[in-house]
């Protein structure tokens, strides 16, 4: 191609995303924006996938039959929207098989925050309350980016994951209203989870690289301390309803901004976890990989069967 | 029909689908796809579904006050009768679907059966169940077909799965006081009706699957008895762990 | 010094070998030889032993109507203050060998200066204790030796284990509130004072098993502050299961 | 050697049976007295080895750290009988890996009792008070036997299982004093044992072969319908001080003969145990497989080891 035609090419993508129309899979695409998407939904699609862990932990051990129903159909929808991302993904020219293989040898991020332990029940229902809100809010401004497949799962899966912070957020309360130790229980569960949640919303703006970027592809529509504001603001006034204290001494209400201030993050914890040094990160790496190893002979077979299958309609039909 | 009994009756049926709901529940997230990771806690969730219908009924039944969470939780190992094979662990994943497979093709003959039955509430527990387990059936069935006709080592694996696993059949079809009572009463199944089928049925998918149908004349029992596998007590312990340690909060 | 947190120090000591005797009991019967079988049984009764020792004395000094058994059987996971370390599972016997020369190198050093005490009570325990756990400590430095220059494979897994274990070390020498308190009674050990130590003899058996020591920047923590990892409470479930379900029995 | 010379030392052998001294691996002995011997001491190490995991099975679980002691401590006396039972058997010129290979392969036998699962507390006390006695009364002539090794084993052996025995009655005894619930589980176990155990004393003397042999070789003293009253008698008594039900309807005092009447015994499960279709015969062997196949590469690892400090021992002395 001259470069008079992949100019054109350029503008007329980029007016394609100034009307707000999608990109589609078979359009043509700059060569970093299609990388900067496989990297952001393979992300999202093993956070995902290995975000089914620290809630299915506790499946085994849920209190009651309402809660661990509604538990695994919870982690099930995790794993529904695993897949779509990652089908996704592959509209972009990469393999499943590729995706997991960045996720197994740690090429791949994915969000810290399913690198800590779920020690205790309520851990249910801070992940669904904190965790969930804080991905909420990542993810909203995201049903309208402007690659059409991502807009399209990001649909869906944001319908889903309100259910799960009500729900979450339901478990919470329940938890507040039932015996003291119930509600220690709780607060305890919202002292371990809210700072990495704070952290889910990414690192602060100065050091956050490719916001400019995004921002022009609708990848971002607000800047990371913007969202984590907006989170804090909501979430307040939830605790309140809850009878919890938030675990951040510096929290107060300020009238000039008509935001809440908060403390100081601890980015080096922030940033030993993204490193692969959290609590879990060997834990969970190690059982996608075993699972992953551990399925290797029925994936083959599937593909033998389907393969034989495939040969004798081949052979019925000539 | 005395109302002991026929909760006995009940928990024999409801108790197979709680443990084996229990057991996939451990899968999830850790299955050989994500296809099949979502497929098994399915069949884990409408399992678990038809268990609160039958334990939301046993509570109606009951004369103390009890809900479907004391009969789920609060019973001692002794005091559940779910058959052996349910409670059997996932080895691998050809035990799993070998379990599964075993299961599913007995749970259809006999929610078919159940229909009939004159408890009302049972016939609408059936009806609805029907649907979903028509739908493991195939599933497991398919994989059995996968898996035995996949490569030599799937076929070697799931082979031995399913001979090991055979042995628990036969306690399918045993009944129990309570049972032979349910029947007499045009209540329960008489599942000596289904058997043949059961085994028709079983032996023409492992024949599609190149898979031999073992031959044994020894057959493993007890579980309706609530003498269960070595296996069933930390399945338990996981399963009651929070009912137990925080006895008669609300969740 | 006050009672309860004397207590919680003793806790945070008992804990350890609690944890870890519980997790050595879980290979009786599957050990890779009789022999090593037996050590390793051998190495658990040690341990519970110790436990009971602590346990009836914190029961002693506690001001409620405790017994061991209640300190044992009956906190829930976030009130045992046990390290890291001692928790993580059986994956193999690298690991479990791995597991324990970590920890019983520091446990020797440890007990070697609780001897000095002002508590007449650790002293007793603690002086008892040091000659079960210098044969501890040689087992699993032998074994490290073996599995570190015997065959390809064990160096593998051996190292694998080490490189995979060292993360949980340093939290061994973290200190508590309750710790700093009887440090400076003289009831407590200041465990800075025994890091240096505890490095050069891990090293000197690694050095001679051939195998590398792990350069690590970042390690774990949260047991002493009874955030455990997810294996913890799987542990909890089978070793509560009987006093939790049957509460308030004799046994 | 001429058939003179085998026929002096086979009148040797037995003039010193008869005389009660001891058959010493280094003497000269018929080669089915050997074959004999073997059989029946690897069984009986295997059903030592075996008899570790249905009491293993409660290590984790066991209700007092009192008790976890006692149950650890018995489960590793188990092994220590297995190991000088093994070590008996090595002296007449077989390995222990052929001696384990034999178990693994469903070749060789052990105790049928260890092929029932331990399914609650109380079986710690059962198996203590009843299998354990069942045993005694095996063993105890056994340390008079012939052949010196096992003799020996067998003296050490007897000791600590009458210590087992009193444990497992003590548990026993605890239970039936304890709450309602306890004195069931106690009940329960033992409907459950009883007949089991008395199956433990080998096949009706009908239908026991080897007998006449065997007791020429002071291997057995007393037929298996003689022990199995001794063990009835001795058990009945213990059994109404713990207020407990022997479940046998038939079961009642014959004034005439001084000893007990009792039913009809299940040969059929016998001889089905016996055969390899117990309730846990399958997971008792593989869990042995298991043990074995995972602990090669430690097996491997600690041999490499020995061999090379050998090597570097002849080296310096050299």
């Amino acid at each position: 191609m001259s470069e008079q035609e992949v100019k054109n090419l350029e503008e007329i993508f980029e007016q394609k995303i100034a009307r707000d129309e999608k990109i589609e899979p078979k359009d043509w695409m700059p060569e970093k924006y299609r990388k900067t998407h496989i990297r952001q939904m393979s992300q999202h699609a093993h956070s995902e996938i290995i975000g089914m862990l620290p809630e299915g932990n506790w499946i085994t051990r849920a209190p009651s039959l309402r809660r661990k129903v509604a538990l695994l159909a919870k982690v099930q929808d995790e794993a529904g929207h695993g897949l779509y991302l990652y089908s996704a993904c592959e509209t972009l020219g990469i393999s499943r098989e590729e995706l997991y293989e960045q996720l197994h040898t740690g090429k791949a991020k994915y969000s810290s925050i399913f690198n800590y332990p779920t020690v205790t029940w309520a851990d249910m229902g801070a992940i669904g309350w904190l965790v969930d809100g804080a991905a909420i809010i990542n993810q909203v401004p995201l049903c309208s980016t402007s690659f059409g497949p991502y807009a399209r799962a990001m649909v869906r899966v944001c319908k889903e994951e309100s259910f799960h912070q009500r729900q979450g957020y339901e478990i919470m309360l329940t938890l507040c209203r039932g015996s003291e130790e119930q509600k220690q229980m709780a607060q305890d569960a919202l002292n371990r989870w809210w700072w990495p949640s704070l952290m889910m919303l990414g690192p602060t703006d100065d050091a956050s690289t490719h916001t400019e970027q995004s921002m022009k592809w609708k990848l971002k529509r607000k800047t990371n301390d913007e969202l984590r504001q907006q989170f804090i603001d909501q979430t307040i006034p939830q605790a309140d309803i809850l009878g919890l204290t938030i675990p951040d001494k510096d929290l107060k209400w300020n009238e000039e901004t008509g935001h809440y201030d908060f403390g100081e993050i601890n980015w080096d914890e922030f940033w030993q976890v993204v490193k692969g040094h959290g609590p879990c990160n060997k834990e969970r790496l190690q059982t996608r990989v075993d699972a992953w190893e551990n399925g290797a002979w029925v994936r083959d077979a599937a593909m033998a069967y389907s393969e034989k299958k495939a040969a004798k309609k081949v052979q019925k039909a000539s | 029909m005395q109302k002991d009994i026929l909760i006995k009756y009940i928990l024999g049926i409801a108790d197979n689908s709680l443990i084996l709901g229990q057991r996939l529940g451990e899968l999830t997230g850790h299955g050989p796809t994500l296809e099949v990771d979502i497929a098994m806690t399915n069949i884990s969730l409408d399992l678990f579904g038809q268990v609160r219908s039958y334990f939301q009924y046993t509570a109606q039944l009951s004369e103390e006050d009890k809900t479907e969470d004391d009969f789920a939780f609060l019973r001692k190992e002794r005091e559940y009768i779910n058959v052996l094979l349910v409670e059997q662990p996932n080895r691998d994943f050809g035990y799993t679907i070998a379990r599964q497979f075993l299961f599913d093709h007995f749970h259809f003959l006999f929610l078919n059966e159940l229909q009939n039955s004159k408890d009302k509430t049972l016939v609408a527990i059936a009806k609805k169940s029907l649907k979903e387990v028509s739908y493991h059936r195939r599933f497991s069935s398919d994989w059995i077909k996968r898996l035995g006709d996949g490569t030599e080592e799937s076929k070697r694996k799931i082979q031995i799965a399913i001979n090991d696993l055979w042995r628990f059949t036969e306690e399918l079809f045993h009944q129990t006081n309570a049972d032979v009572e349910a029947i007499k009463e045009g209540i329960g199944i008489d599942t000596d009706k289904i058997k043949a089928k059961y085994l028709e049925n079983v032996s023409e998918v492992l024949a599609e699957a190149m898979l031999e149908k073992p031959d044994l004349k020894f057959f493993q029992e007890g579980g309706k008895k609530g003498i269960h596998s070595e296996h069933m007590g930390y399945l338990l312990n996981d399963m009651q762990y929070m009912q137990r340690t925080y006895p008669g909060m609300k969740w």
